[in-house]
């Protein structure tokens, strides 16, 4: 191990000492998010879905859609639950630390950006009250690994959502052949930033993560109000930083928001 | 339900107004360091462990401690008995208390070794994770840990369209948002921090203020329970 | 581990040494309890609670009743389940053997005593012969483990049932205003001794179990019958032993379930 | 149910009458010691593994060897089918078993080491921890351990208001208390005891009398086995 | 470890210089099979039951029948699962590996043949489609392990359900006191090869089982079809070794059946 | 359902066709080499790490490296939610996907390590244990893993009384029997082989034979798929 400390000691000089003179390792600005690249319904088998690049990252998400009972306390509310799987197609096994911890984190954040927005209306989607209502599984796989899992899920998760179509049910409550989307309210986007040093990096590649000293995820939605955060990494933010991250990740929210419709109207889904 | 009325919350208090808050220190027997804490109706203790070796070997680090920080609840803490036993809310909790507690820790002076914090919420109603970081630190300073600071931690909300301080159960459940929070008061930083429900820039700034003042309070407390356990000053 | 092994030698020789003058560690007759403080009623989340203190030794025992299906075996019974959780409070992550079986057991000898005394009316708590029955959950928090968790936990459990109030249910089953306590019919008692070469002594400590060679735990009800006995511990009693073990236990559950019942009519819980 | 009427019981047995047991020793190859025992209707086999390396090391004692117990049993076992794997309860009798075998086990001999008793019920019928361990010490012998004793076992109770000895199903099932019992011959010593049910202590010492005078039968049925396995005197 | 790896490959060099002069370590030809013993009904707790012992391995079949419901994708079939426990009897807990593994693929291969033959006749087995059906439970116990696990388990599996007895239902689905036969429709008998070096040897011992390259076991049925196969091993087989095989497993197929037959016409079970 | 009439499959395919195969090399950038296979309507990656050194330790080999392979299924892959995690179907498939791909890795080269092939079906519909394979063994290939051979596989079947190619989700679900085979082209043997359902000797050898023609194909497009890669071809 000692070897490992040593080594993450040298790279994390590296990367700070970039980040000192303004620069990052991949090129980009402290502002600037690696290309985006979504691809929705590529998962026939399930009634959403969308592979999300971001960078080399890659998250696919899948939404299956079934019926159940809704939770006791919330009787006029669909369920909706958020998974994220531990793949080890995306890391070695051999890798310390506690993975579960880090996969139940990122599911926990993506799942609630989407519902404190809320992004679903889960009221409509009762089929009748306390008995049955519509259960929205979201699952999300990672594929690859080069950083920012947050942000690339937050995508993948609410394009697919955006884009499942789920049998109209008929009176009776069974399935009927006409198809209808999801109903949706919002279109939630996260910004995740490392704070390396004094620096603050947007988007975080998978080196930067492996040094960062604290991480901020803002969740934001369609008018600009924040609807979740998420503190991270072992080191302190100030108000000020915070305040500005906040921000950014209101501007960076709305061109998330427009890159994803825009795409949706253009492929007609 | 109307969560507030000319500025005087459901249960009486102020905007502003923390909750009773009650912490005692060196309360367990067999942790190196121990806190308890009484906070409106949550009641929770934390056991600090260590330093000590760690194993399994491989999880060692060389240049510093290995911070562990476990939450978790009673299964009579809460109305509907909870099933004993982690779950995905009681992880996330403990990690993102690990996150709150690392910035003040020396781990650099037990490199190998481990620190464990082990917090258990006997009742809980509403603001256990702010409890269990403001009992935790207190604890790891009871177990004689070189730390910078201690970690005084509270949320604020958004209840109808006023920001208060210190949710209660009621204001939890059904106000607009919740911002739980911990502050490093020497440097001002925040070290834990989340949010849910909606909430904007202007009010999240308003937020922190509050908390800031909130922690500033309990930072007083923290600091009160060590010297009364330190110096014999043991009425109250 | 070797010299983990050599200091418990040493400890023993220390602990022996004592025992063959008379003496224990913390200047106790061989026969004498710990001052044991009972805090029924702080878990205003539960239906019953008891806060033991057994010197330094700290159990929190909580009861919730719920109501659910009986064994399809004993349709005209409650349901009571007993658990013991090794919460990492009271012991670090660290220490060796098997948590787990020592939990299991612990749990088991407290509920066996509890079941076959029997303390609770089983029958009284049936809703619906066959289909629903009240069940009674005794959780135990290990806080501060400071020797003889069976009989701190013993207490806690017994003082937590006999001040539990639970809703009077209407005729159709439903919860009304109205609390009522549980139908308790007894009080078991456990005493548990320690073996420490020819000695033996009750209540031990952390230090005296740690070097103990066997355990002797017994259960008496209010009419001194014996309704629970467990030997642990790597060695063997004699056959007089056990029965003066048996003698001293029918004492002590006297005294023990006097101070319970004295404290909860002082209380008036 | 009458479960005894003018001193004879419900399936035909003496107060202090033992039902037919069958041991054989050495009936797994595998293994390095074994046994099976065939005890009114419970059928149980014991493999005993070591003295060997105990993994993983940090369970290791440098002053003797780990007693590992396992008691399982058969999912068609049982009237109803059990779910196979550990529950609680065989969790607990695996404990106390190793609690009856420790006392005569040198397993001051083999530090560093590990000594493996498994057992495993393929049909049970009131009584499998007495058969388990009463087998298990044979077992132990077979793999030729050094031991300072064989360790029989067998239980008494309480029916109506007699103390009966070796309880059936029905007697365990509406009998007034079941005493399982594991003696030491050599020494008269108990290193199993447990109980539930309704005993006064005047009704402990006749069951212990009782249980004492079984497992002296069983002790000669151990030895039987084991000289019938030693001295090829193999036929029935 | 590397002495133990270096012993395997002792091991293995003995065993394979064996096979090179056309010999086995027990004396027995390449296509012969060790004696096979089958006590059919040793335990009277379950259904049905066989202990089968091939050479020294030992295996326990017991089988249990419940009534639960159907899969709801088979509305009109009975229930049937096959499990096979890795008790520690057979397997010092120190033995490294995934044994986990190694049983799941046991308790799958034998399921296999018994369900492709078909063996029982599952639609029969409905008491009211779609809503109840038996649910037939086959528990494989191994208590000594001296090879062919695959082989000893059918047998003991197949002879155990064809001296089941279940109760007859009466109209409502309530059993009466007469008993029957599970409807079975074919006996399918498994033979298990091993690759060692380039000779094929018919049930193997565990001392060949340690050292073989490849493992082949071919299922078969009453009318000469193969009705399952697995190739296990880190080696590989050639289209006419595969062939080879089948036509072995055919021809004794036939005799363990017929073995099998007698013996349940001799006992008359 | 009519599967096969006139020789032609019920989606169209001839008895000797295989579905549209598409392979592609190193799609994933964190692992040391992959793979991604779309076979009709499956999908599936694969992503080799290795070799690295193995831990636990006692899990090594002092003579070759372990190879550990891991199929996986996503819990939206088929039409019915999967619960994540491993079932006994993926344990089982895991473990016969390291014996079809043993036999052309060069383990010995690398004492005491590890090589982990982790196979991810995103997309199921029949077949996803030969895809896995087929695309695993180019995964390794494109990790630098020396190996004898690459491992085409596929399936055969018989449907009605016709053996044929390449089984599709409807003639997996009502057809007689289904062989996954993985074949070593360059010495013909055979590395995967499981059969279930009704199949005579006779039947076999043809379904094996057709096999050999189907995995010629699949040959081919893996050995172009590492051209492409290597060449940068890139061009579809």
């Amino acid at each position: 191990m000692t070897e490992v400390d040593l080594i993450s000691h040298i790279e994390r000089d590296y990367i700070l000492n970039l980040a000192k003179k303004g620069e990052r390792e991949d090129g980009r600005g402290f502002d600037e998010y690696r290309k985006l690249i979504l691809q929705p319904g590529i998962i026939k088998k399930a009634e959403g879905s969308c592979l999300a690049n971001l960078g080399e990252t890659k998250v696919l998400a899948g939404i299956k859609v079934n019926k159940g009972e809704p939770f006791p306390d919330t009787p006029d509310q669909a369920v909706m639950t958020t998974n994220a799987e531990l793949i080890p197609l995306a890391s070695p096994l051999f890798e310390s630390g506690p993975p579960k911890e880090d996969s139940i984190e990122l599911a926990r954040v993506v799942d609630r950006g989407i519902r404190e927005a809320p992004a679903l209306d889960m009221p409509s989607l009762v089929i009748k009250e306390g008995e049955l209502v519509r259960v929205v599984f979201i699952d999300l796989h990672i594929l690859d690994s080069d950083g920012n899992l947050f942000d690339a899920s937050n995508r993948a998760a609410v394009t697919a959502l955006r884009t499942t179509k789920i049998p109209v049910l008929d009176e009776e409550g069974n399935p009927t052949e006409d198809l209808m989307p999801l109903p949706m309210l919002k279109t939630p986007v996260s910004c995740t930033f490392a704070k390396i040093g004094e620096n603050i990096l947007v988007d975080p590649s998978q080196n930067e993560e492996k040094v960062l000293d604290a991480r901020l995820t803002v969740t934001t939605e369609d008018n600009g109000y924040i609807c979740a955060m998420q503190k991270g990494g072992d080191s302190q933010f100030t108000v000020d930083e915070i305040t500005d991250c906040v921000k950014k990740s209101i501007k960076i929210g709305k061109e998330i928001r427009k890159t994803i419709s825009d795409l949706i109207k253009k492929e007609g889904l | 339900m109307e969560l507030i009325k000319d500025g005087i919350r459901i249960d009486g208090r102020k905007k502003d107004e923390l909750r009773d808050i009650k912490i005692e220190v060196g309360v367990l027997k067999r942790a190196d360091g121990s806190a308890y804490v009484e906070w409106g109706m949550n009641k929770v203790y934390v056991a600090v462990y260590g330093p000590r070796e760690l194993f399994p070997r491989f999880l060692r680090r060389s240049d510093k401690a290995v911070l562990q920080c476990k939450y978790n609840m009673a299964s009579f803490s809460v109305d509907d008995r909870k099933r004993p036993g982690p779950d995905r809310r009681s992880v996330e909790i403990s990690k993102v208390t690990r996150g709150a507690l690392e910035p003040v820790v020396l781990t650099e002076n037990f490199p190998e070794s481990v620190i464990n914090v082990n917090i258990e919420v006997v009742q809980a109603e509403a603001g256990t994770r702010c409890a269990g970081i403001t009992a935790a630190s207190v604890a790891l300073a009871d177990a004689g840990i070189p730390m910078k600071d201690l970690v005084p931690s509270c949320a604020a909300g958004k209840v109808g369209s006023e920001i208060i301080l210190d949710l209660c159960k009621e204001e939890d459940n059904f106000g607009e948002s919740d911002l739980p929070i911990a502050m490093i008061p020497r440097t001002g930083g925040i070290s834990l921090l989340q949010m849910d429900g909606l909430m904007t820039a202007e009010e999240l700034e308003e937020a922190l203020n509050l908390v800031k003042k909130g922690c500033k309070i309990i930072y007083e407390k923290q600091k009160e329970a060590l010297r009364k356990r330190y110096k014999g000053d043991d009425h109250d």
